[in-house]
């Protein structure tokens, strides 16, 4: 405690396969949500969750995230098995995720909300909070700026940084998200379809700037996405989960043809 | 805890008499809180909302009856025949008042409050409570208030097996039966009923079966008001005295009560309630009657921090 | 003069606007489907006409009748039942009780009715006395539908049916959804699973993100190069 | 009236802070000594100190607890186990002295000087507070307010019935063998019951005259110090990356577990800390009021604080200190000496002294219903209040399984 | 925000602290009270503090009105000045009994008035035990109509030396107190005396765990032990139970046929020996003066009631003689009640106001709380309403006599006068 802090660890060198589901199942009362799941994610690819409604995909990335306990199976992050892992650990491991109705935090402005991201890489504690030592006070500061620094690497207008993120329009609030999942340094990014309810520009924007992060942050994206254009553009693989289970997986174009994926989508005999 | 002192009276003395009249007293005091515990157990199940006031109703309930005993004249000497007939009548009048104050708080306190956050009609309910004890405070003063003892409530009616039965005890249990009975035959049955399960079950569904959600939610109010004015008239023919501070307790109890049931559940509330009065009275056996409160506090705690589902199994509502 | 008269609404759930401007009509008689990927609006647009989300804009007609402002129950009453999406059987209560529920606002007696529904969904029949939470999707969905009918309704509101149901099911579903139609129920449907949806319908709409970008007979919609876009990209 | 509020928020609010302070500060100089203005105003610095504790539960973590009284307890049981004659016979019957003077020193039982005594009674609330809150905070919002009203009660019926527990016995058995612990004589109970613990030591603080119960003025000046110190902690806490997480996981706790927000511990935290203020107000209290009896630790207590945060304004420091002085006043003056007549007066049969909790109660109803956001409102509460963005938050502990700790 | 706004602000601020300071002291600043010198003035207050709400409610208002009594009867002069009353209530509704934050409060007020000399009350023992302390470093004298726990005065049997009562309510090391009926020494030999007569066998014991009522009880245990009945003692009763049918069936099932109660009316003393009569038909039942009230007598179903009594440091009417036929007559026309229904602390107020009245003219400087405290302690064999008494250097009264009253038709009945000598 008296020790100053540490500067945030540099990011350690990603393990060959940054997380890992191992036949997955959540089961809830008679239903099941997600029946035996593998899927991996490697290290620097964007890959997609598709599939119809009601799926299973965000019941997938709850267990992912430790917000919803497995039925079965096992979840690895690298060496690590976290499958019974509280959110907040798996956050500090280094997953960061957005919702797909975004869930900011209503009553705060867009550099709290952001600032709220970093929480699990902060070392403040009550006493450094009552008390408020230097390396708190540099902590905050530090905090402050990167809030704003993630903000406007995410693109939103520096004028907005202080307004409540009730009063920003809904693809900023989509950017807000976004900036609060980056700020606890993810080495692991879980989107749930970030372009629902955004305009054909819109999602295209969206599509490049999740490249961009990939670039920029060098982390490993995984992403549920209803709008076929973003999927097929930007992810490397694409999983198709219906009724709770792996129907397909491989390069976007394969998936595309393949006609288990079209009939889940369009229905029977679209594909003859 | 009750299993084992049952254990040791049997070790004792080889006799099941000593708790079997334990367990009849507390069963007759159970079915007290068992009946305001149904009316817990509806709001919460409809609208999730503690009704913190709804001790204070029951308490109101007794009140109103011992004001009816009054007004009707009923007294020591009234005859058998217009004593049935005097209390029929006060049970009317104490029920349909408390359900119609039940009824008030809800269109004044907790209604204007639906959409504002869990807390909020919490507090409102919290304070009603207040308010209602300090109507019974103004009412009949501030300690407890002896009721003519209009039944002979301590008098022994018979006795099987060395239980001796009284007429409180056979009162709360004859009474309460029907009322139970009668509740979840209408729940079960009647069209008003029906609407409360279904709005119970999922609001949204409910309004699209042609269900009025507000008025539903009224009938809900008023119908537990009425159970707890029934429970305020047994309580204090039972008990023969009142105070004003009875409801706080009763309402915490009947809330342990529902919850061990398993919240909306009618049949788990009258069976939590009947446990309740059971570990109630073991504890004043054997532990000591200061005492008691704690243990039923306790208890409380325990069953939320444990089950807080219920132990009869699960009957909250579920998501989508 | 169309039996339901949708135009230009608006609605919204807190600071988001879902729906930008809908307009759409469904004659007597007619099965008319909006297809749509997630999120488009479809299940927005539907719960605006039975009241749940009213629209903040724009004037819902029913049967000539401006229904835009009224209760659900009021909505219910003039002859509108919604099959809502995911279901939303009351899990708690038996099939039977569910079935009687859909009649809440009927007085006469409901032993007709109850034999129509099932004779439609046979299955129903046999799980009378089951609480609909202990059954599978498809038969939930069923009973729903059954639910909806027991109101004898003029319009018939269908939120994705075939969604989360094993494909088996939901082409029993569909044949059910052609005969109540053919007794004379009208019928908007929505569905993601678009053709499927189209199959059954006489008329379509593509709705995306809020707006109606595309309408036109059901088979020719089914074929529009433009829906498989939508749905899977380029 | 949204104009004045705008110029009030242009005044610096530093000069309003230091303004207050002054004020208070030079306040006693202006009264006898020994007023009831003065007595009053000193309880009403204890009840602030105690709403302030209570507001960093309710108000900033937004668990509702009904239960604040166990704190009062637990700090004037702290206040009275170590400063009364209650252990007259620990050590042999010589008494511990620990830093007292006066008549203090001479007695029989444990008296140990304030200020450590304060120490001890943050870290028994403390303590009480995380074995309360660690099993408890788990549980959904209403299912909280209703387990810590038992725990409230739990405690007030311990103390009440405290004399039948011995623990000298076993403390001496076990804990008085070791160096340093002293035995507290065979017949010590935990509590004296309804008797109560009387008189208890008063205050006595270095380089000033021994407290008497007739001049309250130094006892305002202790409470005044408890208020500042316990203003420096709301206001530091609000504005920290514990106050953010309070706030987060009031609004969307599903959202904040997400962004690494442990929940157990961070509203433990919040937990912690109140019960710490509390038992810091109720060691003063038991001094100041001179007993600490099992009669004073009642429900209605910790509703008395529950109004005066809601009253000033749900997480909104100074209108918490605001509604605390308020209400304090309205029960200690305006009920009793100003407005008791005023039923008689109209014709009705009861004095206003008599419906003094129906009062508050009114307060808790009417405020909630008309101005949800209090007096003084803080900004976020007031737009949560309102229904703007709370959304689907209210439901949100409920469609998720939240991890256990482990 | 500029500065000079600031410096105006600042200004304000001070104004109206000055100004709203001013107002409510009238400037008077000095050290309150307790200085013990007299102030010359020619009128002093006298305080008094009984519970006036809940079920000691009826008590509680004939002691005051005792008092007021008294000293409208003597035109509020006493040894040469005027004296006004302030009549106090250490009790709160929803409480129904008194408080510690109301009692502490009363005694403040009294402390904290200049003119203040002496203070009459309490009813309850436990609340003098806040009272005596504060009071006590004032030098204010306090006089007590009602409060017979042991432990107040003195180190007998039933005081609690353990945490050194009587010494630890009186910081000062003087004393400041005295009270004009028996202490309870007196009543639980009384007590233990009457069940002996009445051939009891085995006394169950119970208390509503306040100080009154458990120094009673325990009066009465040590009373009764050289008797040839055995006790049963159950402890202390929860005050808030809706019954305790349990402890009376456990009662019964140990053979007990007498039962007295340590406690008052407020602690739901009703519902207790409505309990104990129905589970015990034959037992006989005992109540000390803390159920010595009409809320008491009258709550009682018959078939209970007739089986009670209740002894009362109070005797019939008649015993008064003259002086007490005109009390009776009096109080009853002033306070338009019903002459044989005067509860029977009504005396003990009148008693009080009156040697408070007799020890301000004996006092040196009637305005000086140290002479009014050394007046009251002179008291000697006074030729009171209540017989002659004298306050020895405890503060107690010398008298020992109780009455025994039988409840008829609701109402306490005279029944005997009996002279109980306690063993210490």
């Amino acid at each position: 405690m008296s020790a100053g802090p540490e500067k945030a660890a540099a990011p350690k060198p990603a393990p060959e396969v940054p997380i890992r589901a191992e036949g997955l199942t959540k089961k809830f009362g008679g239903l099941t949500a997600v029946s035996d799941v593998d899927l991996e994610l490697r290290a620097g690819e964007i890959a997609a969750i598709i599939g119809p409604n009601g799926a299973g995909k965000t019941t997938f990335f709850n267990m992912l995230t430790g917000l919803y306990r497995p039925t079965s199976g096992r979840i690895r992050r690298g060496q690590r098995d976290i499958t019974r892992a509280r959110p907040d650990q798996i956050t500090a491991l280094g997953v960061a995720r957005t919702f797909q109705n975004i869930r900011l935090f209503p009553t705060m402005t867009a550099r709290q909300n952001v600032m709220i991201g970093r929480h699990s890489r902060m070392r403040a504690g009550i006493f450094g909070s009552i008390f408020r030592p230097p390396w708190v006070r540099n902590e905050e500061r530090e905090v402050w700026e990167r809030a704003a620094e993630e903000l406007r690497f995410v693109g939103l207008k520096p004028e907005l940084l202080d307004r409540p993120s009730t009063a920003l329009s809904y693809g900023d609030q989509r950017r807000v998200e976004i900036a609060r999942a980056l700020a606890s340094d993810p080495e692991i990014l879980l989107l749930d379809e970030p372009t629902a309810g955004m305009d054909p520009r819109e999602s295209g924007e969206l599509a490049d700037f999740v490249l961009r992060i990939r670039e920029e942050r060098k982390l490993s994206i995984l992403l549920i996405e209803h709008d076929m254009k973003v999927v097929m553009g930007i992810s490397d693989r694409v999983t198709v989960l219906d009724h709770g289970e792996l129907i397909a997986e491989g390069d976007p174009a394969a998936v595309r043809e393949d006609p288990k994926v079209i009939e889940a989508y369009l229905g029977r005999g679209a594909t003859a | 805890m009750p299993v084992a002192f049952a254990i040791h009276d049997l070790s004792a003395d080889g006799s099941l008499v000593r708790i079997g009249n334990n367990l009849k007293d507390g069963i007759s005091n159970g079915a007290i809180w068992a009946l305001v515990a149904l009316g817990y157990t509806m709001v919460y199940g409809i609208v999730e909302l503690i009704n913190f006031a709804h001790g204070e109703v029951f308490m109101i309930g007794s009140f109103i009856a011992f004001a009816a005993f009054g007004w009707l004249g009923l007294d020591l000497t009234t005859a058998i025949p217009l004593l049935i007939l005097g209390l029929a009548l006060t049970l009317l009048i104490s029920a349909i008042a408390s359900g119609a104050l039940n009824g008030m708080i809800e269109k004044v306190g907790y209604r204007p409050l639906r959409d504002a956050p869990k807390l909020a009609p919490l507090i409102t309910a919290v304070g009603f409570s207040f308010i209602l004890q300090n109507v019974g405070v103004l009412w009949l003063g501030g300690s407890q208030v002896s009721v003519p003892d209009l039944i002979g409530s301590q008098n022994l009616l018979f006795e099987v097996g060395g239980i001796d039965i009284t007429n409180g005890d056979a009162l709360s249990i004859l009474t309460t039966i029907p009322l139970v009975l009668g509740l979840t035959l209408f729940i079960d049955r009647a069209r008003m009923g029906k609407a409360m399960r279904a709005t119970a079950q999922d609001p949204d569904a409910a309004r699209l079966m042609g269900i009025d959600v507000d008025k539903t939610i009224s009938a809900t109010f008023l119908i537990g008001g009425v159970m707890a004015g029934a429970a305020g008239l047994i309580y204090a023919l039972y008990q023969t005295t009142i105070w004003f501070h009875q409801g706080f307790e009763a309402g915490l109890i009947a809330f342990t009560a529902a919850v061990m049931g398993g919240i909306g559940n009618l049949r788990g509330a009258v069976v939590g309630g009947l446990i309740i009065g059971c570990i109630q009275q073991i504890s004043d056996n054997r532990i000591g009657p200061e005492w008691t409160p704690v243990i039923v506090f306790a208890f409380l705690v325990l069953v939320m921090l444990v089950r807080p589902r219920g132990l009869l199994g699960e009957e909250t509502r579920q998501a989508g | 003069m169309a039996l339901l008269e949708v135009e230009d609404i608006r609605a919204s759930y807190g600071m988001i606007e879902a729906l930008h401007g809908v307009s759409l009509e469904v004659e007597a008689g007619e099965v008319v489907t909006m297809i749509g990927s997630n999120g488009a609006g479809k299940s927005t647009v539907l719960r605006s006409i039975s009241g749940l989300t009213p629209a903040h804009a724009g004037a819902i007609r029913f049967d000539g009748e401006e229904i835009t402002h009224l209760s659900p129950v009021e909505i219910v009453a003039r002859g509108i039942s919604h099959v809502p999406e995911g279901r939303r059987c009351f899990p708690r209560m038996t099939v039977r009780e569910n079935l009687e529920l859909g009649a809440y606002l009927r007085r006469d007696d409901l032993a007709e009715d109850m034999d129509h529904v099932f004779e439609l969904f046979p299955r129903l029949a046999e799980r009378e006395g089951q609480a609909a939470g202990t059954m599978s999707g498809g038969e939930q969905q069923m009973l729903a539908i059954g639910r909806a009918m027991m109101a004898r309704p003029r319009l018939l509101l269908m939120d994705e049916p075939s969604m989360g149901i094993a494909p088996i099911l939901v082409e029993r579903i569909y044949e059910t959804i052609g005969e109540i139609s053919r007794e004379g129920t009208t019928i908007l449907l929505v569905e993601q699973n678009a053709l499927q949806g189209l199959a059954a319908a006489g008329r379509g709409y593509v709705i995306e993100t809020g707006h109606i970008v595309l309408s036109g007979p059901a088979d020719t919609l089914g074929d529009d190069p433009k829906v498989k876009e939508a749905y899977l990209g380029a | 009236m949204s104009s004045v509020l705008e110029r009030a928020r242009r005044i610096d609010q530093r000069f309003l802070v230091a303004a207050a302070i002054l004020f208070a500060v030079l306040l006693p100089f202006f009264f006898d000594s020994g007023s009831p203005f003065m007595d009053d105003a000193v309880l009403a610095l204890a009840y602030v100190v105690m709403a302030l504790g209570l507001n960093v539960i309710v108000g900033f973590a937004g668990l509702l607890d009904l239960g604040y009284v166990a704190f009062f307890a637990i700090g004037a049981f702290t206040m009275g186990w170590l400063g009364s004659t209650f252990y007259s016979e620990s050590n042999g019957g010589d008494g511990i002295h620990i830093l007292v003077t006066g008549a203090a020193s001479n007695l029989p039982g444990i008296h140990i000087n304030f200020l450590l005594v304060l120490v001890a009674a943050v870290v028994f609330t403390t303590i009480a507070g995380v074995i309360i809150g660690l099993p408890t905070l788990r549980l959904r919002g209403d299912y909280i307010a209703i387990v810590t009203l038992a725990f409230g009660e739990i405690i007030g019926q311990v103390a009440a019935n405290g004399d039948q527990i011995k623990i000298g016995p076993i403390w001496d058995a076990t804990l008085g063998k070791l160096p340093l612990i002293p035995d507290l004589g065979s017949s010590a109970t935990l509590t004296r019951g309804k008797l109560g613990i009387s008189p208890v030591d008063k205050i006595d603080l270095p380089f000033m005259d021994p407290f008497t119960s007739l001049n309250s003025r130094p006892w305002y000046f202790v409470a005044l110090g408890l208020v500042l110190l316990v203003l420096f902690v709301n206001v530091r806490l609000r504005d920290s990356r514990l106050g953010r997480a309070w706030l987060a996981l009031r609004e969307d706790e599903v959202a904040a577990i997400s962004m690494g927000i442990p929940t157990v511990k961070t509203k433990l935290m919040a937990y912690g800390t109140g019960a710490a203020l509390g038992g810091m107000s109720g060691a003063f209290l038991g001094s100041f009021l001179n007993t600490v009896n099992a009669s004073q630790f009642e429900f209605l207590f910790s509703i008395f604080i529950l109004a005066m945060v809601i009253l000033g304004g749900l997480g909104s420091v100074w209108g918490v200190v605001i509604g605390a002085i308020l209400l304090s006043y309205v029960n200690s003056w305006l009920i009793p000496d100003v407005l008791n007549g005023l039923p008689g007066q109209l014709g009705l049969d009861f004095d206003l002294t008599q419906v003094s909790f129906a009062i508050f109660g009114f307060i808790l109803v009417i405020v909630m219903i008309l101005r949800p956001e209090g007096l003084i409102p803080e900004r976020s509460r007031k737009q949560e209040m309102h229904g703007i963005g709370a959304g689907d938050t209210a439901g949100a502990g409920t469609d998720v399984e939240l991890g256990e700790a482990g | 925000m500029s500065q000079r706004r600031s410096g105006l602000l600042a200004a304000g601020v001070a104004v109206v602290a000055l100004s709203f300071g001013l107002a409510a002291c009238g400037g008077s600043d000095d050290d309150g009270g307790g200085s013990g010198s007299g102030t010359g003035a020619n009128e002093v207050s006298i305080y008094s503090s009984f519970p006036l709400q809940g079920a000691s409610r009826p008590t509680g208002i004939s002691l005051q009105n005792g008092v007021q009594l008294a000293l409208e009867q003597a035109g509020n002069k006493a040894g040469g000045v005027d004296i006004n009353f302030v009549p106090l209530d250490d009790s709160t509704a929803q409480a129904g009994e008194w408080t510690p934050e109301a009692e502490s409060a009363n005694a403040k007020k009294a402390v904290q008035d200049d003119s203040a000399v002496a203070y009459i009350g309490t009813y309850n023992s436990g609340a003098a035990a806040i009272s005596i302390p504060i009071l006590n470093e004032a030098g204010l004298a306090m006089l007590s109509p009602g409060n017979t726990a042991v432990g107040l005065t003195s180190d007998a049997p039933g005081a609690d030396t353990g945490i050194g009562e009587p010494d630890i309510y009186y910081p000062t090391g003087e004393r400041n107190y005295a009270r004009i009926v028996p202490k309870d020494t007196v009543q639980g030999a009384a007590l233990a005396g009457l069940m002996d007569e009445d051939g009891c066998t085995k006394v169950g014991v119970l208390n509503d765990n306040e100080v009154y009522g458990k120094g009673l009880a325990a009066n009465v245990i040590d009373a009764g032990s050289k008797f040839d009945y055995e006790f049963a003692d159950g402890g202390a009763i929860d005050t808030q139970a809706a019954n305790f049918r349990s402890t009376a069936k456990d009662f019964a099932s140990q053979g007990v046929d007498c039962f007295v109660f340590g406690g008052i009316t407020a602690s739901n003393a009703v519902q207790l020996y409505k309990d104990m009569g129905a589970a015990m038909p034959d037992a006989k039942l005992y109540g000390p003066d803390g159920v010595g009230d009409s809320d008491f007598a009258g709550g009682l179903p018959a078939d209970v009631a007739s089986r009670t009594k209740v002894t009362v440091p109070t005797l019939s009417q008649e015993a008064y003689g003259k002086e007490g036929a005109k009390f009776f007559k009096d109080y009853a026309a002033k306070f338009g009640e019903d002459e044989n229904k005067i509860g029977p602390f009504a005396i003990y107020g009148y008693e009080a106001g009156k040697l408070i009245l007799d020890v301000l003219d004996r006092a040196e400087d009637p305005t000086n709380r140290a002479d009014v405290v050394k007046a009251m302690f002179d008291t000697k064999d006074r030729n009171s309403i209540l017989g002659k008494y004298s306050i020895d250097e405890n503060g107690d009264t010398t008298l020992t006599d109780y009455g025994v009253f039988d409840i008829k038709n609701g109402d306490l009945t005279f029944d005997e006068k009996i002279s109980a000598k306690p063993s210490t």
